[in-house]
């Protein structure tokens, strides 16, 4: 399940809900990413993230299905927020369920690696020294690159 | 015409997010296009930059029609 | 934080309990763990967790303390089942917090390594066949193993 | 006097989960307790099976007194 978002989201709620449509899982790994209030070195207001309607569903959709035929996974799901976020508001939320742990963590990692680097958003922070606009660091390319 | 999106920064560097414009009859493909903007806009250029043709990256040059949306895409980011 | 819980809990509620708690964090890995139906081919109608009250804290306040000097952390969480569970119930829940995803993703799975071979508990399946106890999988030890 | 649980699949190999026993006078350590109860249940002598002392678990040998609480621990697997 993929859901993209102009509205904060409740990360908690999310993983109840996804919870309850993984019967017979024996493993939920997930993971929560939220806007920092520091960002190298710099003061952060808040966090916009472009995104591309069309194009955008499609790049999640992809990752979803990698990882669908790479873990052996129950159920997953991806709710991403575009827009603009104040600092503590949740961006992402990903989970996975599967019968063991493995699985489940795998594919949690990998589907964060893959939004990373290859999910269509454009990310601008904002602060007291003005927006900029920031790609992927290169922890992020190096995790990605792991996975072959 | 074709409508033309600048994503992220590359809206900072073309000083616009999109544009509606008649291809002059040499630009028939996404690669030519580039190098038709790339000349004001030379962060178009970059190889790091992505050309998305009616909402789907291909592989390769892409060809262009008449009507097409087209995006110039920077490096995404995600999560 | 850590608690013992006689009776089933919400992952949901203790993951936004959890995010509340851990401002300034830009990654909170968690996962969850559940009573499956089907353990080892054998049907499973229900699993028992027995603890040993004093010693079980101990170790699960050990390997919270393990994972707080291994990963840069901003907070961790652990609840933990005993007792009489059914399937679908949760047993562990464990999360992270961090700034960056990686200490995260690791303390978690760090955390459940060490759970599923060093927590004082111990399991014992109930189902058609009779009831048995149940130890650590060949895989959890080799799990544990990879950290040393 | 010293109570004595016996954990997990243990309780099983015993018959009980707890004894209250007055110790031997050679029994003044864990490892001894365990030669002496081992007799009867051989399951406490394998070597997997941990010896905790008042809810602590030491390396090597632990000394009992008076009073001590011991438990019989099978390897353990929580989560």
């Amino acid at each position: 399940m993929i859901r993209l978002e102009a509205e904060p989201f409740d990360a908690g709620v999310e993983l109840a809900s996804f919870a309850a449509s993984a019967p017979g899982a024996g493993a939920i790994a997930s993971f929560v990413g939220l806007v920092r209030c520091e960002s190298g070195g710099r003061d952060v207001s808040g966090l916009e993230l472009q995104h591309y309607p069309g194009l955008t569903e499609k790049t999640l959709a992809a990752i979803a299905a990698d990882a669908r035929a790479r873990f052996e996974l129950t159920s997953l799901v991806i709710v991403h927020r575009y827009g603009a976020m104040e600092p503590g508001e949740p961006i992402v939320f990903v989970a996975a369920a599967a019968a063991h742990r493995r699985a489940a963590f795998d594919a949690v990692d990998y589907m964060m690696d893959l939004l990373k680097t290859e999910a269509a958003f454009w990310k601008r922070e904002h602060g007291p020294q003005g927006p900029r606009w920031i790609e992927a660091r290169a922890a992020d390319l190096d995790d990605r690159a792991r996975w072959g | 015409m074709a409508t033309i999106h600048f994503l992220g920064r590359l809206q900072d560097a073309v000083g616009t997010s999109a544009l509606t414009v008649a291809l002059p009859g040499g630009v028939r493909d996404a690669e030519s296009l580039r190098a038709w903007l790339g000349r004001d806009h030379p962060a178009l250029r970059e190889p790091s930059v992505r050309i998305a043709v009616n909402s789907s990256l291909h592989p390769g040059n892409a060809p262009l029609a008449e009507g097409d949306e087209i995006a110039f895409l920077p490096p995404m980011s995600g999560g």
